[in-house]
């Protein structure tokens, strides 16, 4: 009975999403609304459950044979799946509703991905981390395409699909690896194995070069970008929104449990190969969004850029080096749903605001948004003061704790050469004239421009008062 | 041959040919047989006769034979040539192979698999390469729609197939057919078999291997009045025997294994019952099985009118499937209670 | 009170911030007036600092501390010594007038421009008032924001070029900062400014320490070769954020120097004074003579004013080889204290002279020396008020901007009569550029239209270069009360540098 | 395992291959080959063909083909469980009855969704 | 004898064909799909090998659930491709370059 207790959440989730999947059906076309609040409501109702399953340390261990893990990293990582991915629906109505693509299939996707990453951040067992991979990849290739009419959707959805059922393939292959070289697909059997006796050592070590390929092609590290930015620029807003905040978390898991929890004897091995991915994400990820126009494909290298200082993390290694990852991967994905809110905010029916020159003199025609767009890019160019500087400042730290001081240097020299294209975006909305004297159009939809403006502040209030998150996210890596 | 393998493998090679020559003959004369049986059943119920002339209509279907060989094999011009002559290969070896894993006793059979009923299933699913390669190579508007058609079909009843045969494997405990005939056994003859228990799931399968086989009333996918031949309208000659072959090749082997796995196969009717010879298990009593259920692809064929498409697909899909995982659900339970000893 | 002095004054800019933007979003006189009231409120408030900081007592006053992130050990740590209030109460002073300054050039979004301001005002004292090397990086990079924007919005033609490059600059130069401060934390485990200074450090890792202090703050002070951004981050500048950017932003790299060159790094330091002691005469001599062949008033002051930070550089760093090589620590405390002077006394008259300009601009809406010339004839008072801020930045006896290059000079005589004959050269080329400026714009004969045209200046503009003027003045007959406020706090420095901590 | 006995399975598939090259070759040797345009052209109703036969075709077959695979593989998962059924006792029923549930779930969706409409 | 040596050398280079596939073909989306089932294939031989030699049920379960986990994928695979198709009237990969930069 104590394994049910330690998977209550994701059963709850299950079982609610199976419902609401027949529930939809019969609701009708015009009332989808009460799906998408239910689904909210499911997601949040989850969100306390989560929190509640954490809260007990001394209930911390496995469940299931070992194959469902309950600690402090799961269940933080959880919770801000959850509250991402919740940004992530309140984010979608206006944009789904505006381009008429408000189904039930969205919001159930969206929940069975949900599952799958809370079965990611909590497996035992390289068999759970890949159900939960699979859970989420299948879920997110068919979101990707749900504008079934939309040709660069289908198109990015064919790329996403084939890449990352190509990098699946690529992590089996080294889970298999590691399992012929340690008979065991258990983690802490891994873990074990590799450290009493090698008696594999180059098998291991082959295992580890496709695992970490693996993870970095979810995680997008150059040079297994590719699909970024088709993904973010051809998939329908709301769905990029999803694809590019609480996977980052959920890929950050799985990093975590394969290389932390199972490889963790082996880290001289892919710290090295992580270093190269790092180095390569922030040079290309930050070049490559400067000569972009659209505004979504520059999020999408600056996503590329970001996962490269996620990864110093992992490359620090310990306690400092993965929660300052952890601590990352939470900031950017709460920034990274406000800034695709921002383009929701910007878009109206017929019209998406894709490209930079779109925001051309928001001041003028409404400064608080403004603000909010100020806010969101200083976050993501790392300015002190936002959660942006804060989760940073971390990682390069974990990188230098972890000796690489050299690799530290380069990402902040790129820190530098991001912050540009964000300027960019801020010289847009403050410093151009606006296109059109028409007064802008936003969504009339109170909950979310309130939940907006609260994701936006919230990026100041973490970047000043960050500390309880990230000591949260120590302990939980610590395991305290 | 010595260098490459030693005389007693050899030896074991020739004894396996052997015993594959032994079953692949009287297969052969079976189905010639069974086309023969076809055209007088459907004859005498139809009030007519049927073949008469040829050694009294006896020999017909060696004349058939003889001037399917003697016919040209025309490739058309538009054809893929070399996958249009694999193609009925396709469809034949595997359903020639099936044969290797079915009992005919205790101990008669070619071999013995644990998995031997996942190996029929593979076997059979493979006759669907056949069918759409045959369509896809002929390069012609009625051969590829007969494919797809032909195609669908058989996958959406492979589905319940497959479902129906999970009830046999909850009552069985095994995916040896020996192993499944033998859990048929017990002292209160005919109603040990796994027919009463799984009624539901005996009557789809046996429906859903009429389906698979594109036999009537579910032959909409070569209906000669609609589609003209299906798959195999460019197909003349040997290539056509072939298809042929497979095909009531394919039927006969439905019959045995509904036989094996809902009837008890080679036991008696009154087993257990002691009374003498009666009770007395046999291979004769597969047959007789059998041969009932060849009869009724028969009847079915000069009874029933043609199925809609659409009809078929509705049968499978929403009445088949669901039918299935209930009775599937329910076998569970019955067997979870002891309605019935599950297992051996 | 005391106790919170300082978060006050940073809270207070902060909040009138917002309260500018939330009440003056539709009328921009509610926006003047409201910002003015809390500047004026925050000057007020920086009273008592000056007041109540014991000067002879020294070291950090109103220290406030409070456990800001704990997982990394950071503190919500405030603190002033001598410099930081004489800095604060600049930042405090010159706010107010700049507000005044903009009162009606600027007639479009009046609110954000001012509620930026306040903003700034707020993270510069933070600068100055941090006393945790994480807080003060983020009041540091922090303010680079408004300071981005208000160039940006309200700036001249080129402003986007300009203040990109202004921001760029300065995030290029902290990041490797931070990086370095990431290094001292991990070795020491501590952000304390204090304990920092405290720590040994080996001299390869102050070497790369200093280097990455270096970069940060030689960039905004800024030094020769990172200098490039200032003349274009002036000219594009409206007048309000040139004063700014000049009296104050560009102490802050002299502040970064006191606070962390030379306590932490300090063997380092002395290695290389020699480096920066050359790109400082090199800043005050050649730069001097850039400035003189200036068109453009604004770039021309700008140029002025790398060159006077020139001494600021020149000052702080002349004080090893002083201390520590001649033993004469009273001629380096001398150099030290003449850079703080001249911090102060540029901070007043680069803001004044930003605001003359300014005032010629509002009018003609022209910087070009060309299109100016006997400006005398018809604006009388503001030729005044011209001529005696031209004759304070060439470092005229009796203004500020005499005091703090005599003393630096004098010392940098000890140290070596060729330093101290090469920095002199400054006080022929300055005098030169400003007094010809001077001759050109205001003198002569009324070079076109325009000029005929011009009115002189009103009662507002009167009172913010009055008290530009006021402040020159007390600064340049009078040091005492900033040089007393200072004397301990240097004496500290001075100490700090002496000590060899590899 | 015994892997010997599938050494008779795999025979029989090549006799089974055998056996059709063999009678298609019989075919081809025995029967005439006389070849004219007209007979080499694909089986139509009275007309020549207007184009070539590898169209588009209806989604819907696509469609099955998806659900067949996702259903059959379901099927793949019972198979295991219901051999070793008696083993697993309630549990395993259970385990089963949520297998079977999600199953139906599914199902029931495709179905409402009209993915098993033919017509 | 077939040694473990044999069936990974077979997985390996079933993987690398796959990979191949992916890479260098350039014409066909299917084919793509069909290299990453055979990719999928090779994890799975070389999972049952491992099991095999080890001893070890685990990876035979692994091997299950690769098969379903790769059916479910290409259903999808095949569902993206109809709608993919159905917009730009190709599957060609060469032709799947609307998006740049």
């Amino acid at each position: 009975m104590l394994d049910f207790w330690a998977i209550l959440p994701e059963a709850f989730l299950a079982l609610s999403a199976c419902i609401l999947l027949l529930a939809d059906l019969y609701i009708p076309k015009d009332k989808k609304a009460a799906t998408h609040y239910l689904s909210l409501l499911v997601l949040v109702i989850t969100a306390v459950l989560v929190w509640r399953n954490g809260q007990d340390a001394s209930l911390f261990g496995s469940a299931f044979s070992g194959m469902f893990v309950r600690d402090g990293v799961a269940t933080i990582a959880k919770f801000f799946i959850l509250v991402s991915s919740s940004l992530v629906l309140v984010y979608a109505k206006p944009s789904l509703e505006m381009r008429g693509l408000m189904t039930g299939e969205y919001y159930l996707l969206i929940l069975f991905s949900v599952l799958g990453m809370m079965l990611m951040a909590s497996s035992g067992s390289m068999l759970t981390i890949y159900l939960g991979l699979e859970l989420l990849a299948l879920c997110s290739y068919a979101l990707v395409a749900l504008d079934r009419d939309n040709g660069l959707a289908s198109e990015a959805a064919m790329k996403y699909f084939v890449l990352g059922a190509m990098a699946s393939g690529m992590l089996l292959y080294g889970m298999s690896m590691v399992y012929g070289a340690t008979g065991t697909l258990d983690l802490t059997g891994i873990r074990g194995a590799i450290n009493s006796n090698m008696l594999h050592p180059t098998l291991v070590l082959f295992g580890i070069v496709f695992i970490v390929i693996g993870i970095a092609f979810k995680f997008g590290t150059a040079p297994f970008h590719m699909w970024v930015p088709d993904v973010y620029q051809g998939a329908p807003t709301a769905v990029a929104l999803f694809v590019g905040s609480a996977p980052k978390i959920a890929a950050f898991a799985m990093a975590y449990r394969l290389l932390e929890n199972a490889l963790g004897n082996a880290s001289q091995h892919w710290a090295n190969m992580l270093a190269v991915l790092s180095l390569l994400s922030l040079i290309l990820g930050n070049l490559i969004a400067i000569a972009q126009t659209n505004f979504k494909r520059m999020l999408a290298y600056s996503t590329v850029s970001h996962v490269g200082f996620l990864v110093l993390g992992l490359i620090g290694g310990g306690v400092v080096g993965f929660s300052a990852s952890l601590f990352y991967a939470i900031g950017y994905a709460i920034t990274a749903a406000a800034a695709f809110g921002l383009i929701v905010l910007m878009s109206r029916s017929g019209f998406e605001a894709e490209n930079i020159e779109d925001f051309a003199g928001l001041n003028s025609r409404n400064s608080w948004y403004a603000f909010l767009v100020l806010v969101v890019m200083g976050s993501l160019a790392g300015v002190p003061g936002f959660i942006g500087f804060l989760i940073k400042l971390e990682v390069l730290m974990a990188a230098i704790n972890g000796k690489f001081l050299w690799l530290a240097l380069i990402a902040g020299a790129f820190a530098v050469v991001g912050a540009f294209y964000y300027l960019r975006v801020i010289k847009v909305v403050y410093f151009d004239a606006p296109k059109s004297d028409a007064a802008l159009v936003v969504p009339n939809d109170w909950v979310f421009r309130t939940v907006l403006g609260l994701n936006v502040l919230a990026l100041i209030g973490l970047g000043l008062f960050g500390g309880p998150l990230l000591s949260w996210c120590q302990r939980a890596v610590a395991g305290i | 041959m010595g260098w490459f393998v030693d005389w007693p493998t050899t030896g074991l090679l020739i004894w396996n040919l052997l015993k594959i020559v032994v079953l692949t003959l009287p297969l052969i004369i079976a189905v010639a047989f069974y086309s023969l049986w076809e055209r007088k059943v459907i004859g005498w119920m139809q009030v007519r006769y049927g073949p008469v002339y040829i050694g009294k209509g006896i020999l017909q279907p060696f004349a058939d034979v003889f001037k399917l060989l003697f016919k040209e094999l025309v490739i058309p011009a538009e054809a893929n040539p070399w996958l249009f002559r694999l193609a009925p290969i396709l469809a034949l070896a595997p359903a020639f192979a099936a044969w290797a894993v079915i009992p005919f006793d205790y101990q008669t059979r070619i071999a013995n698999l644990n998995a031997g009923l996942l190996y029929l299933l593979a076997m059979t699913s493979m006759g669907v390469y056949g069918i759409i390669l045959a369509g896809w190579a002929s390069n012609s508007k009625y051969a590829f729609l007969g494919a797809m058609r032909s195609a669908a079909q058989v996958v959406s009843y492979e589905i319940a197939m497959g479902l129906c045969l999970v009830g046999v494997l909850i009552s069985a405990g095994s995916l040896n057919l020996t192993e499944i005939v033998e859990a048929q056994q017990g002292n209160a003859g005919m109603f040990e078999w796994f027919m009463w228990p799984l009624l539901p799931l005996f009557i789809i399968y046996f429906i859903s291997g009429v389906a698979e086989t594109n036999r009537a009333p579910f032959d909409v996918a070569e209906g000669e009045s609609e589609i003209v031949a299906g798959f195999h309208v460019e197909y003349a000659g040997s290539a056509f025997a072939l298809f042929f072959l497979a095909e009531y090749a394919n039927m006969i082997l439905i019959c045995f294994l509904a036989a094996l796995l809902f009837m008890g196969g080679w036991l008696s009717p009154l087993q257990g019952l002691g009374i003498p010879l009666l009770s007395a298990d046999g291979w004769w009593w597969l047959f007789i099985k059998a041969f009932i259920f060849a009869f009724l692809f028969l009847w079915f064929r000069a009874t029933f009118p043609r199925y809609r498409y659409d009809q078929i697909m509705r049968l499978g899909w929403k009445v088949f499937i669901p039918l299935c995982i209930a009775w599937i659900f329910a076998t569970g339970i019955m067997a979870y209670a002891g309605v019935f000893v599950a297992g051996t | 009170m005391t106790e919170h002095l300082l978060s006050l004054l940073i809270g207070l800019p902060i909040l009138g911030g917002i309260a500018t933007i939330v009440l003056g979003r539709n009328s921009a006189t509610t926006a003047r007036w409201v910002s003015l009231i809390v500047a004026l409120l925050t000057l007020a408030a920086s009273i008592p600092l000056y007041l109540g900081y014991d000067a002879q007592a020294g070291g950090l006053q109103f220290v406030e501390s409070k456990l800001w992130i704990d997982s990394i050990n950071a503190y919500y740590s405030l603190g002033a010594d001598g410099i930081s209030v004489a800095l604060i109460v600049l930042t405090t002073f010159t706010s107010v007038l700049v507000l005044i300054g903009a009162w009606e050039a600027i007639d479009e979004k009046v609110h954000q421009y001012t509620a930026a301001f306040l903003f700034l005002e707020a993270l510069m004292i933070g600068v100055f008032s941090a006393t945790d090397a994480l807080l003060f990086y983020l009041f540091f990079e922090a303010m680079l924001i408004p300071m981005f924007i208000i160039i940006g919005v309200w700036g001249g033609p080129r402003r986007v070029y300009a203040t990109i490059k202004f921001f760029l600059y300065t995030f290029f130069g902290s990041i490797f900062m931070l990086i370095g401060l990431i290094y001292l934390y991990l070795q020491t485990g501590t952000w304390n400014l204090t304990e920092l200074a405290a720590a040994n450090i080996p001299l390869t890792a102050q070497t790369w320490l200093f280097f990455s202090f270096l970069l940060a703050f030689a960039v905004k002070v800024p030094m020769f070769p990172v200098h490039t951004w200032l003349p274009d981050a002036h000219v594009e500048a409206p007048t309000g954020g040139s004063v700014v950017l000049a009296a104050i932003m560009l102490k802050i790299g002299g502040y970064g120097f006191i606070r962390f060159s030379l306590p932490i790094t300090p063997d380092a330091s002395h290695e290389l004074a020699w480096l920066v002691i050359a790109l400082s005469l090199i800043a005050v001599i050649y730069i001097g003579f850039v400035a003189l062949v200036q068109e453009d008033m604004k770039k021309l002051i700008a140029y002025s004013s790398i060159s006077h930070m020139g001494f600021v550089t020149l000052g702080t760093f002349i004080a090893f080889t002083l201390a520590r090589e001649s033993g004469a620590t009273d001629a380096a405390r001398l150099g030290l204290q003449g850079a703080m002077v001249q911090m102060v006394s540029h901070g007043f008259i680069s803001g004044a002279m930003f605001s003359c300009v300014g005032v010629l601009y509002d009018r003609v809406h022209s910087r070009m020396i060309k299109d100016y010339g006997g400006v005398v004839n018809t604006m009388p008072w503001f030729a005044a008020f011209f001529v005696f801020f031209g004759m304070a930045n060439s470092g005229l006896p009796g203004t500020s901007g005499f005091v703090g290059e005599f003393m630096v000079i004098l010392a940098s005589f000890q140290a070596s009569p060729w330093i101290a004959a090469a920095a002199a050269v400054t006080l022929i080329v300055g005098a030169a550029y400003t007094l010809w400026l001077v001759k050109r714009v205001v003198f002569g004969e009324i070079g076109n239209d325009h000029v005929r045209h011009l009115t002189d200046i009103n009662a507002r503009e009167a009172l913010m270069l009055g008290a530009f003027a006021i402040a020159v003045l007390l600064v340049g007959v009078w040091p005492a009360p900033l040089t007393n406020l200072m004397d301990s706090s240097i004496n500290e420095v001075v100490a700090q540098l002496l000590r060899v901590k590899v | 395992m015994d892997l010997s006995q599938y050494l008779p399975v795999l025979m029989f598939l090549g006799v089974g291959t055998i056996i059709g090259i063999a009678l298609l070759s019989l075919g081809t040797i025995l029967g005439p080959r006389r070849p004219d345009a007209e007979k080499l052209t694909p089986y139509e109703c009275g007309f020549g063909a207007f184009e070539d036969a590898r169209m588009k075709f209806d989604v819907r077959y696509y469609l099955m083909a998806i659900l067949f695979i996702v259903f059959d593989l379901e099927i793949a998962f019972i198979f295991p469980w219901a051999v070793v059924f008696r083993d697993l006792g309630l549990f395993g029923l259970i385990e089963m009855g949520l297998f079977l549930a999600l199953l139906v779930i599914g199902f029931v969706y495709v179905w409402k969704k009209g993915a098993l409409e033919w017509e | 004898m077939i040694s473990l040596g044999h069936y990974l050398a077979l997985g390996a280079v079933l993987f690398c064909i796959a990979l191949a596939g992916i890479f260098i073909n350039r014409k066909n989306v299917i084919i793509l799909l069909m290299a990453i089932e055979l990719m999928l294939l090779a994890v799975n031989i070389n999972f049952v090998a491992f099991s095999s030699f080890l001893g070890d049920a685990a990876g035979q379960i692994f091997v299950f659930f690769i098969l379903t986990v790769a059916a479910a994928e290409s259903a999808i695979g095949l569902a993206i491709l109809v709608v993919l198709f159905r917009n730009r009237s190709t599957i060609n990969v060469e032709e799947l370059d609307s998006m740049k930069g």
